[in-house]
C-alpha cells in the first residue's frame, strides 16, 4: 500500500486524578498507555475493544483534541504531538472527527448550516459561490434535503443527525476522519445507511478513517486493517482477514467468540466453542503488570506477570500481523470452552 | 402640666393625691408612708452602666438615688421644689469662700457603705477622681473635669503614683469628715456637679475598674443584689444605712426588681394589665397603648404626661451659607410648619408642647409664653417666612441639607415634616442621614459640618442640670465649640452671650440668675439660630397600687426611691 | 409451542389449555402534551413455562411499554390507558386488583432491567435489597433466613465471595456483577416469568456472553417461561425459542426463532436482517439499509405503519397506504398486504442472496 | 443503545429528501422557542403573573402621572387629616377617600397612593437592574468556572460558596451605609438605587453563578463542544457561539426568578433603613414606619405589604411558569 | 474517616480565618472612609484630647490593621491584655475585645444573646421541617390534585411574603386582635419552659412559615424527580407495597438534598435572624450586630461575624459528614 498518513509511536495520555483543595494529583488513569501504529493513506483502521480500554482516548489523541503525555504524533511526515491551537489549524484541515453521539455532537441552539459551516468560517476557507450553497452542496452529498439549511437538529433523527456530524467533518475535504463509534447510538436499520454512506464517501474523496467501534462485525464490514485495543494499549493489528480467520491474541479470540450470532440453528455449536472471559477490565488506574490480560486469560503463566509482551508478528505471521502476548493462539488450538456458572478468578 | 403656665391644664390639679389623669406632675398621688412589698419596675432597656461615674441616661441616675447618695441631692419633693438642692452625705450646706472657688463640705456622722465600713471623705474625693479616668471609666459627664483640673493633668486614680491614689490636687480631705473643693474659675452651679452620680463616694479598696458598674458599693437604703446584664436587677434593703442620716429618701419596698425587657409593646401590655408597676424608661408607652390609654377613662386616671425637659430643635449652622444671614435663618423659622413638626414627634400628647423658645419649662425662669415667631398659633406664616428671604437676599428660595441621625425614627420625620414645609417657600433641603452613633463626629465637628454643608441639624437636648446654665451653655456660648462633640451647632459666639454666662456663674441669688438666662434665651431667639419643634413631653402609666407617685421635674419622670407599694396588692 | 394457536382464534374456555402467559389484545396508550402515543396497541402473545420469548424491535417501537404492563407497573402514577387482557397462571391482571398484582409481581413475575446502576438503589446495600424483595413475598422469613438466601443467590448468579460483597452498594459493583446482582434479586423468589428487557445493551461482549450465559443456566435450572427484550438479532437468535418482532407499537411478525431468521415473512425484517454485517457469514461489499427512519407512534403513518419504508408497499394497489394489516398466518404469522407467495418470491429474489 | 424518546417525536423527511410527501410539512419541527412561548401561553397562572408583571412596570413608569391625576405630590403633608392625638389618620380603613385612594400616612398626612406608585418605581428598578447585574457577574464567573476548570473553577467556587455562606445582610447594610450618598451627578435617590444595585447585585451572584458552572460543566462534556475543538475554534467562540446560547434559557429563567428575591431584599434593606433616602418612598421603608403604628392604622401596614406581596407573587408565578416552559425534561 | 475530619476542620479554621479577616478589613477601612474615630464613639458623649489619646493606645487603634487583627487573634486563642500605661485590663480567652460603644467584654455580651437567636432558630426549624417536609412529600404523592394545588399555593404565598410583613400581620391578629398568644418575648428555656415556647411560639411559626414554604416546594420537586428514577420502578416490580416504596426507598433519597439546604439555613439563621429579630424586638445575635453595624461597633461586628460563619461551617461539615453517612457514594469516594 501507500505510504503512512498518521503514525504514532508510544502513545501515552494519562489523565490526571486530583484531589482536595490544591488539587493535588494522587493518580492517573492511564487511558491509553503506549500504543505504536500507523495509518496508511487511503485504508481504513478498524479499532475495536471492550468500553473504557482507551479507543476514544486514542480518536482524540490521533485528532489533537487531546496532548498526549508521551509519545510522538506524526502527520505526513511532521510532528504535531505538541503544536498549539494556533499551529495546529493546518492539521485540523486534514483530519477530522465524526463523533458517537449524534445527540450531544450536535449544537442544539445552532441551525444545520450554521453547523456545518462552522469549520469553513473557523478555517477562514474562501467559498466563491457563498456559504449557503457550499453547505447545500454537503448536505446533499450526505443524503440529506438542502432544504433543511434553516432547521435545528432536534427536527432530525439520529440517522439524519449523524449525516449532519458527517457533513461537517466533510466540509474541510480532510485526508483522514477518525469516526468514533459513528454506528453505536443508531438502530440497526439506520446503522447500515451510515455506514453505506461513509463507504461511498471514501471511495468518492480518497478519504483514509480510523473507524472506532466495539462491533466486531460492523468494523469487518468496513475496515482494511484492525487494532485491537486492550486496557490502553493495542493488543493485536493485522490485516483484517488475517485477523477474523486467525485471531492470536487469546483477548481477540475471546472477544470473537462473545459475538452473539444471529442464527439460532448455529447456536449450540457456537456455544460449545465460546470462551467465556471471566472477571471484567481491570481498572486502567491501576493496570496487572506485565501482560494486561493475564487476569482474565486462561493461558496465562508466571512470565505474563513479570514482562510486558511486545507487539511484534508472532511465528508463522506476516509482518503486517502483530500480536502483543507470550502465548499467542495457534489455529486449531483447543480453546477453554465454557466455564461453569459462578466460576471466578 | 407643671407651673410654667402651659397650655393643657385639663390634669387634676388637687393636692389630695387621688388618681386622677397628670396627677403626678402636680401632686403626690397615694400618699403613703407604708413600708413593706416589692416594687417591680420594668424597662425596655438596660442601663448604659450602673457605675455611679459611667452611667448617663436620665433614668439610671434616678435610680442610682436608691444606692448612690452624693454630698447634696435634689429634693424628693414634686414640681419645683424638686430642683432644690438638700445637703445629703453633707451635714450642711457647703461653705463658699469669699471668692465663690473654694468649697468646703462637713460630712454628717455615722454615714456607711453596705459593708458597714464608714463613708469618709477620701472616699468621696476616690469617687471624684475616677471621672478623671475616661480612658478606664468613660461614658459620665465630665463637668468636674473643666472645674477641678481643666488641663487635665490628672489621670485618674489607676494612673496616680500617689500611694493612696489620692493624687488629685484641688480636692482636699483634710480630715475623714472635710472634704475642700478648689474651683479654677467661679461657677455658681457647682453644687448641682456634686449631685451627679459621678461625684458620688467609691471605696478604693472595692473598686474594680472598668467592672465596678457590676457590683457597685451602696451608700443608700438599696444595695444591688444581682445583676443580670440586659436581663434584671434586683435591689434589696442595705442594712447599714440609717433612715436618721437620710431626710431625702423614704425607702417603702423591702426589695425592688428592675425586669428587662426587649420589647416595648409586651412591657405596655404588662403596665395595663398591673403585673408591672413602672417602665422606668419613662419615655412614653407605644403608640398601641397609647391608643387604648388615651380613650379609657379608667387607664386614663393613672397616666401623666410630664415635660421631660428636652427640646426637640433644628439648629441652623450660621457658618453655612446662605444661613450666615439672619433673615435665611428666621425664613426656616416662619416657614416650618410648627403642628407638621410636633406631629412627627407624636402629638401634643406623646410628642409635647410646641416649641416656643429655648428654655424648657422645667427650668427655673423658663417661660414658655415667650414665642417670637408666633409658633404657638401652629401654623406655618409663609408671608413673614417669604418676606425674610426677600431681605436675605434669596427671593426664590436656595438649597440646604438637613442632617439627621438615622437611628432616630422620630427625627427622620421631623427631618421630613420640615423638608416639605420649607419647599413650600422655595427652600430645597435634601435630607442626609447620618450614623447616629457618631454624632459626635459628624455634626458634632464643625469642620465637618461645613464641609458636607449642613444647614439645619435635627437634634434634642436635655439639661444635665436644672438650670439656665446646665440647659443652655453647652449650646450656645461660644466658648463651648469644640472641634468635637461640639453641642453649640449653630457655631454662636456672641460675646454678649458669653458675657451673661459669667454673670450668672457669680449669681448665686436664683431669681438674678433666671433674670440671666431669660436675656440669653432672648438673644438665642433673635438670632434664629435654633428651631425648637416641642417641649419633650412623654405619655407614662403608672401602676394604680403604687404609693407616693410624683413626678421630679429635675428628671422629668417619676421619683424612683419615693415611691411604695399598696399593702393590699 | 403452540404459539401458532394464539392468531386470533378463540381458544377453548377451559383454563388448563391456556399458556402460562398470555397476552390478548393489549393496547398502552399515554396522553401527552403533544397528542396520545399510542404505544403498544393489538398486541397478542404467549409464553409457556421453559420457553424463551424473544422480543426485537427499533428503539421506540413499544418492547418496554409492553413488559411494563405485564408487570402492571404502568398503574401506578402514570399517564399510561391500559386495555386487553393479560393472563398469567390463569389469571387475568388488567382487571385484578393492585394488591393481587402487587402480589405477584416480584413473586410469580419478575424484571431485570437495561441499566443495572439506576435500577439499584444507591443508598442500600445490593444484599439488603435482595433480602427487601425475598421478604416482601416471604414476610415469615427471619432476617438470617432472608440473608441466607440472598447470599445464597449472589453465589448463583456467579459473584465471587458473595459474604463480602452482599454488604457492597451497587457502585461498588462493576457493570457486570450489576447485572447479576439484578438477576439475584429478580430471581429470589423462583419466579416462573422473567421478562429481562435489554440485560445487556449496557455491557461489552464479552460480559454480555457472561450474562446471556448465566440467563440460559438459570432458565434451564429454574423452568422459568422467559421474555428476552432487546434490539440484537443476535441476542435474540442466542436465547429465544420464539420471536416477536415489533414495529411502530405493533407486532408485525412472530414465530419460532428457527423460522423467523431463516424465512423471515415481514419486509421489515427482511430489512433488519439484510442491514446488520454479520461474522457467520462472507463479507458483503454493501449493506441492504432499510431506507428511512421509524415512524412517530402520535402520528402513524396510515394502512402499514411500516409502509413509507417499505419497497414494496406499491405491490398492492392502495392496500398498504389505506388499511391496517392484521397478523396472519399460523405458526409463524406476520402483518403484510403481500400474499404468501409474492413474499415468498420476493424473499428469494431480492433478500436472501444478500444474507 | 436507547435513544431517547424525543428521536421520533419529530419525526422527519426519509434520508432522500427527494422523497417527502406533501403531507408532511406540517408537521415541521418547531423550533425551541416556539414551543415554549406555546407552552408558557396554555399556563395560564403564569400569564397571569406576567400580565401583572408588565402593568406594574407599566405603572412605575407613568408614576409622575398618576401620581398628578390621582393623588397629592409624594412629599405633601395633610396634617389636617390627622388625629393630632394619636398621630392616626382620620376616618377609617387609614383615611382611604376619593382623594387619597390609599389613605395617607399616618403623622404626616401624605398620600400613600402616591407613594406606593413611587416605590413601584423604586422597587422594580432596584430589582431589574440587580438581577441584571448578578446575571452578569453570574454568567461571567460561572461560564469561566465552568469552562475552564482546574483552578480558576476551585477558586470561583470557593468565592462562591463564600458569598452564599455569608451573612450578607450584615454586609449589605454595611456596605450601603458606607458608600458616598450621591455619585455620578446621580442625585441621592438614583445614587442609592445604583448602590442598591450594586449590593444587592453583587449577592446574587452566585446564585446564578453556581447554575451556570453546573450547567457549563455539563455542556463542556457534550460531544459539540469537542467537535468545535476539533475545527480549531478557540475559546472565547467555543464560549460565547457554542455555550452561551444553550445557556439562554436556565439564564432567563434564574434571572426572572432572582428579580422576585430581589425586591425581597430591596424591601428588606429599606424596612432596616438603608434604603432611599426620604422623602422618596419605598414599599420597605414605609413596612418599617408602619411598625409604630399597625395597630392603630394597620392599613399603612397592609397596603405596602400586600404590594410587595403581589409583586413577588406575579414574578415567582411567572418565573415559575417559564421555567416549566423552558424545561427540557417536560418536553 | 478520621483523616476526612480532620482535613475538614482545618478547612473550617481556614474559612474562618478569612471570614474575620475579610469582616476585619472591610470594618476597619469604614471609619477611614466616613471619618469616624472608634475611641470617641467608646468615650462616649463627652471627650476631651487626652482621655481619647488614652483610649486609642489602650484598644491599640493606631497600629497598622494586621497588627490589630494578629492582636485579635492572639485574643481569641490566648487572651488578651488591654494596657494604657499602668492601668492593665486582662479579657480571657476567647477574647473578641470590648465593645466601642458600651465597653462590655463582647463574648459574654455575644453569649448571652446566643440562646434567643439559637430557641428561635431551632425551634422555627422543627417546625418548617415537618410542616415543609411534610407537606411538600405529600404533595409529590398526590401530585396533580386539589390537596397538591393548594399546598403549592400557600407555599408560593408563603415564599412572597417578606418576613416582616407577616410578622406584623401575625401579631396584629395573634396577639392585639384575638390576643391568642402573647407578645413575643424570650424567657430562657432553664427558668420557665412553657413561658419560652410560648414567648416564642409567633416568632417560631412566622419564620417557620417562609421556610416552610420553601421546603415545601423543594421537597415536592426532589420526591417528584426521586419517584421517576428506575430503582424506584424496581422497587416496584419487586412487589413492595406502595407505602413501603415511598417511605423507605423515594424519601431517603428525596430528602438527601433537603439536608443541604437545611444546613446552609440553620447554618445562616443561627448567625442570626436580622428581620425576625427585628421585627418582634428578640434581641438575639442579629438584633445585635444590626445595632453594631449601625453603630460601627467594629468589634461586636467582628464577633458577630465570627459566630455565624462558626456555625455556618461548623454545620456544612456536619451536613457533609452526615451525607457521607446517608449517601454510601459519597462515603466510599
Ligand atoms: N477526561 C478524562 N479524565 C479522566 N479520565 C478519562 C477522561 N477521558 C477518559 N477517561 C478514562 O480513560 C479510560 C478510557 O476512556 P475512553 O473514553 O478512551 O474509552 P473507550 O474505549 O472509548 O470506551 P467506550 O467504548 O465506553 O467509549 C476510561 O477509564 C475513562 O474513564
Ligand atoms: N410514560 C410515557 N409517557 C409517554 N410516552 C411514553 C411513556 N413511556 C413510553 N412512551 C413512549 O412509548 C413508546 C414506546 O416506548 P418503549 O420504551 O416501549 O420503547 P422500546 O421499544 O423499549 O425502545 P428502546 O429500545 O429505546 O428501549 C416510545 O415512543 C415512548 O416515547
Ligand atoms: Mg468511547
Ligand atoms: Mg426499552
Ligand atoms: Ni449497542
Amino acid at each position: 500500500m501507500s505510504e503512512n498518513l498518521l503514525e504514532v509511536t508510544g502513545l501515552q495520555k494519562h489523565f490526571p486524578i486530583t484531589k482536595g483543595l490544591f488539587k493535588r494529583q494522587v493518580g492517573a488513569v492511564r487511558a491509553v498507555d503506549g500504543i505504536d501504529l500507523a495509518v496508511r493513506a487511503g485504508e481504513t483502521l478498524g479499532v475495536v475493544g471492550e468500553s473504557g480500554c482507551g479507543k476514544s482516548t486514542a480518536g482524540r489523541l490521533f485528532t489533537r483534541i487531546l496532548e498526549p503525555t508521551g509519545g510522538r504524533i506524526t502527520f505526513e511526515g511532521r510532528d504535531v504531538s505538541h503544536l498549539s491551537t494556533a499551529a495546529l489549524r493546518p492539521f485540523r484541515r486534514d483530519v477530522q472527527m465524526i463523533f458517537q453521539d449524534p445527540y450531544s455532537s450536535l449544537n442544539p441552539r445552532h441551525t444545520v448550516g450554521s453547523i456545518i459551516s462552522a469549520p469553513l468560517q473557523i478555517q477562514k476557507i474562501p467559498t466563491p459561490q457563498g456559504t449557503k450553497k457550499a453547505v447545500q452542496e454537503l448536505l446533499e452529498l450526505v443524503g440529506l434535503n438542502p432544504e433543511h439549511y434553516n432547521r435545528y437538529p432536534h427536527e432530525f433523527s439520529g440517522g439524519q443527525r449523524q449525516r449532519i456530524g458527517i457533513a461537517r467533518a466533510l466540509a474541510l475535504r480532510p485526508k483522514l476522519i477518525v469516526a468514533d463509534e459513528p454506528v453505536s447510538a443508531l438502530d440497526v436499520s439506520i446503522q447500515a445507511q451510515v455506514v453505506n454512506l461513509l463507504d461511498d464517501l471514501q471511495s468518492e474523496f480518497d478519504l483514509t478513517y480510523v473507524f472506532i467501534a466495539h462491533d466486531l462485525s460492523v468494523v469487518r464490514h468496513i475496515s482494511d486493517r484492525v487494532a485491537v485495543m486492550y486496557l490502553g494499549k493495542v493488543v493485536e493489528i493485522a490485516e483484517r482477514d488475517a485477523l477474523y480467520a486467525s485471531p492470536r491474541h487469546p483477548y481477540t479470540v475471546a472477544l470473537m467468540s462473545a459475538v452473539p450470532v444471529p442464527d439460532p440453528s448455529r447456536r449450540d455449536r457456537a456455544q460449545r466453542n465460546r470462551v467465556l472471559l471471566t472477571g471484567d477490565v481491570p481498572s486502567p488506574i491501576n493496570p496487572p503488570s506485565g501482560c494486561r490480560f493475564r487476569t482474565r486469560c486462561w493461558k496465562a503463566q508466571e512470565i505474563c506477570a513479570t514482562e510486558e509482551p511486545p507487539l511484534v508478528p508472532r511465528a508463522g505471521d506476516p509482518a503486517s500481523h502483530q500480536t502483543a502476548c507470550h502465548f499467542p493462539v495457534v489455529e486449531g488450538e483447543a480453546v477453554q470452552g465454557r466455564s461453569p456458572a459462578g466460576a471466578s478468578a | 402640666a407643671c407651673g410654667g403656665g402651659s397650655s393643657d391644664k385639663n390634669g387634676s390639679t388637687t393636692t389630695t393625691g387621688k388618681t386622677a389623669y397628670n396627677a403626678a406632675t402636680t401632686s403626690v398621688v397615694n400618699p403613703g408612708t407604708a413600708k413593706g412589698g416589692t416594687l417591680e419596675l420594668w424597662s425596655a432597656q438596660d442601663a448604659d452602666s450602673w457605675d455611679p461615674v459611667r452611667g448617663y441616661y436620665a433614668f439610671v441616675w434616678n435610680l442610682n438615688r436608691l444606692y448612690t447618695r452624693k454630698l447634696m441631692d435634689y429634693a424628693g419633693a414634686v414640681g419645683k421644689d424638686g430642683l432644690k438642692l438638700q445637703p445629703d452625705l453633707a451635714a450642711a450646706e457647703p461653705e463658699i469662700s469669699a471668692d465663690k472657688k473654694t468649697y468646703t463640705f462637713k460630712l454628717k456622722p455615722g454615714i456607711k457603705f453596705d459593708d458597714g465600713t464608714p463613708i469618709t471623705s477620701k472616699d468621696i474625693k476616690y469617687g471624684v477622681e475616677r471621672v478623671f479616668a475616661q480612658d478606664v471609666v468613660p461614658g459620665g459627664p465630665v463637668y468636674l473635669i473643666d472645674l477641678l483640673d481643666p488641663k487635665h493633668e490628672y489621670k485618674g486614680p489607676y494612673k496616680d503614683t500617689d500611694p493612696n491614689k489620692l493624687g488629685l490636687k484641688s480636692v482636699e480631705t483634710p480630715d475623714d469628715s472635710t472634704i475642700v473643693f478648689k474651683l479654677a474659675k467661679q461657677f455658681a452651679d457647682f453644687p448641682y456637679l456634686l449631685a451627679m452620680p459621678g461625684a458620688g463616694p467609691v471605696p478604693q479598696k472595692r473598686d474594680t475598674g472598668a467592672q465596678y458598674g457590676k457590683k457597685p458599693a451602696s451608700s443608700g437604703p438599696y444595695m444591688i443584689e444581682s445583676y443580670d446584664p440586659g436581663k434584671s436587677v434586683k435591689w434589696v434593703r442595705n442594712p447599714n444605712w440609717d433612715q436618721s442620716t437620710d431626710t431625702i429618701r423614704k425607702a417603702l419596698p423591702d426589695a425592688i426588681n428592675l425586669t428587662i425587657t426587649t420589647n416595648a409593646d409586651d412591657l405596655d401590655s404588662r403596665l395595663i394589665a398591673g403585673t408591672a408597676d413602672l417602665d422606668v424608661g419613662q419615655t412614653g408607652v407605644q403608640a398601641a397603648a397609647r391608643a387604648k390609654i388615651l380613650q379609657d377613662p379608667n387607664l386614663r386616671a393613672n397616666a401623666d404626661t410630664p415635660i421631660t425637659g428636652f427640646i426637640r430643635y433644628a439648629a441652623i449652622g450660621q457658618k453655612v451659607a446662605p444661613f450666615d444671614n439672619v433673615e435665611c435663618r428666621k425664613a426656616v423659622m416662619y416657614a416650618a410648619d410648627p403642628t407638621a413638626l410636633q406631629a412627627a414627634r407624636g402629638g401634643p400628647v406623646a410628642g409635647g408642647d410646641i416649641g416656643t423658645n429655648m428654655l424648657p419649662p422645667n427650668i427655673g425662669g423658663a417661660d414658655p409664653s415667650y414665642d417670637p415667631y408666633g409658633r404657638a398659633q401652629g401654623k406655618p406664616q409663609v408671608d413673614k417666612a417669604k418676606a425674610a428671604l426677600q431681605a436675605c437676599g434669596k427671593p426664590t428660595g436656595f438649597n440646604t441639607v438637613i442632617a439627621v441621625r438615622n437611628n432616630k425614627p422620630a427625627e427622620i420625620k421631623t427631618a421630613e415634616a420640615l423638608q416639605a414645609s420649607l419647599k413650600t417657600v422655595g427652600i430645597n433641603a435634601k435630607i442626609d442621614q447620618y450614623d447616629g452613633a457618631q454624632i459626635a463626629s459628624v455634626v458634632g465637628s464643625p469642620d465637618n459640618a461645613h464641609k458636607k454643608g449642613y444647614g439645619i441639624m435635627i437634634a434634642g437636648w436635655g439639661a444635665d442640670w436644672p438650670s439656665g446654665t446646665g440647659y443652655l451653655q453647652a449650646l450656645v456660648d461660644g466658648r463651648f465649640i469644640l472641634p468635637n462633640g461640639n453641642f453649640n451647632l449653630p457655631e454662636i459666639n456672641d460675646p454678649a452671650i458669653n458675657g451673661l454666662f459669667d454673670q450668672a456663674a457669680q449669681e448665686t441669688d436664683l431669681t438674678k440668675a433666671y433674670g440671666l438666662y431669660n436675656q440669653i434665651n432672648t438673644k438665642v431667639m433673635e438670632g434664629a439660630y435654633y428651631l425648637p419643634f416641642v417641649f419633650d413631653k412623654a405619655l407614662n402609666y403608672r401602676n394604680p397600687r403604687l404609693t407616693n407617685v410624683y413626678v421630679h421635674d429635675a428628671f422629668g419622670m417619676v421619683d424612683f426611691q419615693a415611691l411604695g407599694v399598696s399593702a393590699g396588692k | 409451542m403452540s404459539i401458532d394457536s394464539l392468531a386470533g382464534a378463540a381458544r377453548p374456555a377451559h383454563q388448563a389449555g391456556r399458556p402460562y402467559l398470555e397476552i390478548k389484545d393489549l393496547m398502552v396508550r399515554f396522553e401527552t402534551d403533544d397528542g396520545i402515543v399510542k404505544a403498544v396497541s393489538d398486541s397478542s402473545f404467549a409464553v409457556d413455562r421453559g420457553r424463551t420469548l424473544g422480543i426485537v424491535g427499533e428503539s421506540g417501537s413499544g418492547k418496554s411499554v409492553t413488559s411494563l404492563a405485564i408487570l402492571g407497573l404502568h398503574r401506578t402514577r402514570s399517564n399510561a390507558k391500559v386495555s386487553g387482557q393479560i393472563w398469567l397462571d390463569n389469571q387475568e391482571l388488567v382487571t385484578a386488583t393492585d394488591e393481587q398484582v402487587r402480589n405477584l409481581r416480584g413473586g410469580k413475575m419478575s424484571m431485570i432491567f437495561q441499566d443495572p446502576l439506576s435500577a439499584m438503589h444507591p443508598y442500600f446495600t445490593v444484599g439488603s435489597q435482595i433480602v427487601e424483595a425475598y421478604r416482601v413475598h416471604n414476610p415469615k422469613a427471619s432476617k438470617k433466613e432472608a440473608r441466607t438466601r440472598a447470599i445464597d443467590m449472589l453465589a448463583r448468579v456467579g459473584i465471587p465471595q458473595p459474604e463480602r460483597r452482599f454488604n457492597d452498594y451497587a457502585h461498588q459493583f462493576s457493570g457486570g456483577m450489576r447485572q447479576r446482582a439484578m438477576i439475584a434479586m429478580a430471581l429470589v423468589n423462583d419466579p416462573s416469568l422473567l421478562i429481562a428487557d435489554e440485560p445487556t445493551t449496557a455491557l461489552d461482549v464479552t460480559v454480555q456472553a457472561q450474562i446471556l450465559d448465566l440467563i440460559r443456566d438459570l432458565q434451564e435450572e429454574f423452568g422459568s417461561a422467559v421474555i428476552m427484550i432487546t434490539h440484537d438479532l443476535g441476542v435474540v437468535a442466542e436465547l429465544a425459542d420464539d420471536v416477536i418482532v415489533m414495529y411502530g407499537g405493533k407486532i408485525i411478525e412472530r414465530g419460532p426463532a428457527h423460522a423467523v431468521f431463516e424465512q423471515p415473512q415481514h419486509p421489515y425484517t427482511w430489512g433488519l436482517l439484510g442491514s446488520m454485517p454479520r461474522l457467520d457469514r462472507d463479507l458483503r461489499e454493501r449493506l441492504n439499509p432499510v431506507k428511512g427512519s421509524p415512524p412517530s407512534l402520535i402520528n402513524l403513518p396510515s394502512g402499514c405503519a411500516f409502509h413509507p419504508r417499505c419497497p414494496y408497499a406499491g405491490l398492492n394497489g392502495d392496500r398498504s397506504f389505506t388499511e391496517v394489516p392484521v397478523l396472519r398466518g399460523g405458526h409463524h404469522a406476520a402483518a403484510c398486504h403481500l400474499s404468501p407467495e409474492q413474499r415468498w418470491e420476493l424473499f428469494q429474489r431480492d433478500v436472501a442472496p444478500n444474507l | 443503545m436507547s435513544i431517547g424518546p424525543e428521536a421520533t417525536t419529530e419525526q422527519l423527511t426519509s434520508s432522500d429528501g427527494a422523497a417527502r410527501e406533501p403531507g408532511e410539512k406540517a408537521i415541521a419541527g418547531r423550533s425551541l422557542k416556539q414551543i415554549a412561548w406555546r407552552r408558557l401561553k396554555k399556563d395560564k397562572v403564569a400569564m397571569a403573573g406576567g400580565v401583572v408583571v408588565v402593568f406594574l412596570t407599566f405603572i412605575a413608569v407613568i408614576a409622575p402621572l398618576l401620581t398628578k391625576w390621582f393623588g397629592h405630590p409624594i412629599d405633601e403633608f395633610h396634617i389636617d387629616k390627622i388625629d393630632p392625638t394619636f398621630g392616626t389618620p382620620i376616618g377609617p380603613w387609614g383615611g382611604i377617600s376619593s382623594d387619597f385612594l390609599l389613605g395617607v400616612e399616618p403623622t404626616s398626612g401624605r398620600d400613600v397612593f402616591s407613594r406606593i406608585v413611587y416605590g413601584a418605581q423604586t422597587s422594580l428598578s432596584v430589582a431589574f437592574l440587580s438581577a441584571f447585574f448578578s446575571t452578569l457577574l453570574g454568567v461571567l464567573f460561572g461560564l469561566s468556572a465552568g469552562y475552564l476548570g482546574g483552578w480558576v473553577d476551585s477558586a470561583i467556587s470557593r468565592v462562591m460558596d463564600f458569598l452564599l455562606a455569608f451573612p450578607q445582610l450584615l454586609f449589605a447594610i454595611a456596605l450601603v451605609s458606607v458608600l458616598p450618598d450621591t455619585m455620578f451627578g446621580l442625585g441621592d435617590r438614583w445614587s442609592r438605587v445604583g448602590i442598591l444595585v450594586v449590593v444587592i447585585g453583587f449577592f446574587g451572584w452566585p446564585y446564578i453563578g453556581r447554575i451556570v458552572r453546573g450547567q457549563t460543566l455539563s455542556l463542556r462534556e457534550r460531544e459539540f463542544v469537542e467537535a468545535s475543538k476539533s475545527l480549531g475554534a478557540r475559546s472565547p467562540r467555543i464560549l460565547f457561539k457554542e455555550l452561551l446560547p444553550n445557556l439562554a434559557a436556565p439564564i432567563l429563567v434564574y434571572t426572572t426568578l432572582i428579580i422576585p428575591t430581589n425586591i425581597l431584599t430591596e424591601a428588606a434593606l429599606s424596612f432596616l433603613g438603608v434604603g432611599i433616602p426620604p422623602p422618596w418612598p419605598s414599599w420597605g421603608g414605609m413596612l418599617s414606619d408602619a411598625i409604630a403604628t399597625y395597630q392603630s392604622d394597620p392599613m399603612y401596614m397592609i397596603v405596602p405589604g400586600m404590594m410587595i406581596f403581589i409583586t413577588v407573587l406575579a414574578f415567582n408565578l411567572f418565573g415559575d411558569g417559564l421555567r416549566d416552559a423552558l424545561d427540557p425534561k417536560a418536553r | 474517616m478520621l483523616a476526612y475530619i480532620i482535613r475538614r476542620l482545618l478547612n473550617a479554621v481556614l474559612t474562618l480565618l478569612v471570614v474575620t479577616l475579610v469582616t476585619f478589613g472591610i470594618f476597619f477601612m469604614v471609619p477611614k472612609i466616613t471619618g469616624s474615630d472608634p475611641a470617641l464613639l467608646y468615650i462616649g458623649k463627652t471627650a476631651d484630647a487626652v482621655s481619647v489619646e488614652g483610649i486609642r493606645t489602650k484598644l491599640g487603634l493606631a497600629d497598622p490593621v494586621i497588627v490589630q487583627y494578629g492582636k485579635f487573634l492572639k485574643g481569641l486563642v490566648v487572651g488578651r491584655d488591654y494596657a494604657n500605661g499602668p492601668d492593665v485590663t486582662h479579657c480571657p480567652a476567647p477574647c473578641m475585645g470590648y465593645s466601642f460603644k458600651t465597653d462590655e467584654e463582647v463574648t459574654p455580651k455575644l453569649l448571652g444573646d446566643l440562646p434567643v437567636t439559637i430557641s428561635l432558630a431551632i425551634g422555627a426549624a422543627v417546625i418548617w421541617l415537618i410542616m415543609g417536609v411534610g407537606a411538600g412529600v405529600i404533595s409529590a404523592l398526590r401530585k396533580g390534585s386539589l390537596l397538591d394545588r393548594a399546598v403549592m399555593s400557600t407555599a408560593l404565598a408563603g415564599v412572597s411574603m417578606p418576613i416582616y410583613f407577616t410578622a406584623l400581620l401575625s401579631s396584629a391578629i395573634f396577639v392585639y386582635w384575638l390576643e391568642w398568644l402573647p407578645n413575643p418575648a424570650y424567657t430562657p428555656f432553664t427558668e420557665n419552659p412553657v413561658q419560652w415556647a410560648s414567648g416564642l411560639i409567633l416568632p417560631w411559626i412566622t419564620l417557620a412559615f417562609l421556610f416552610a414554604a420553601t421546603y415545601a416546594r423543594l421537597t415536592r420537586a426532589n420526591m417528584l424527580e426521586t419517584l421517576g428514577e428506575d430503582y424506584i420502578r424496581t422497587a416496584r416490580a419487586k412487589g413492595l407495597r406502595e407505602r413501603s416504596v415511598i417511605s423507605k426507598h423515594a424519601l431517603r433519597s428525596g430528602l438527601t438534598p433537603i439536608i443541604t439546604i437545611f444546613g446552609l439555613d440553620l447554618g445562616a439563621l443561627l448567625g442570626g435572624a436580622i428581620l425576625t429579630e427585628t421585627a418582634f424586638n428578640l434581641h438575639g445575635i442579629g438584633l445585635q450586630a444590626l445595632t453594631a453595624i449601625r453603630g460601627n461597633d467594629l468589634p461586636i461586628i467582628i464577633g458577630v461575624t465570627l459566630i455565624a460563619a462558626f456555625f455556618i461551617v461548623i454545620i456544612n461539615l456536619i451536613v457533609d459528614l452526615l451525607y457521607g453517612v446517608i449517601d454510601p457514594r459519597v462515603r466510599l469516594s
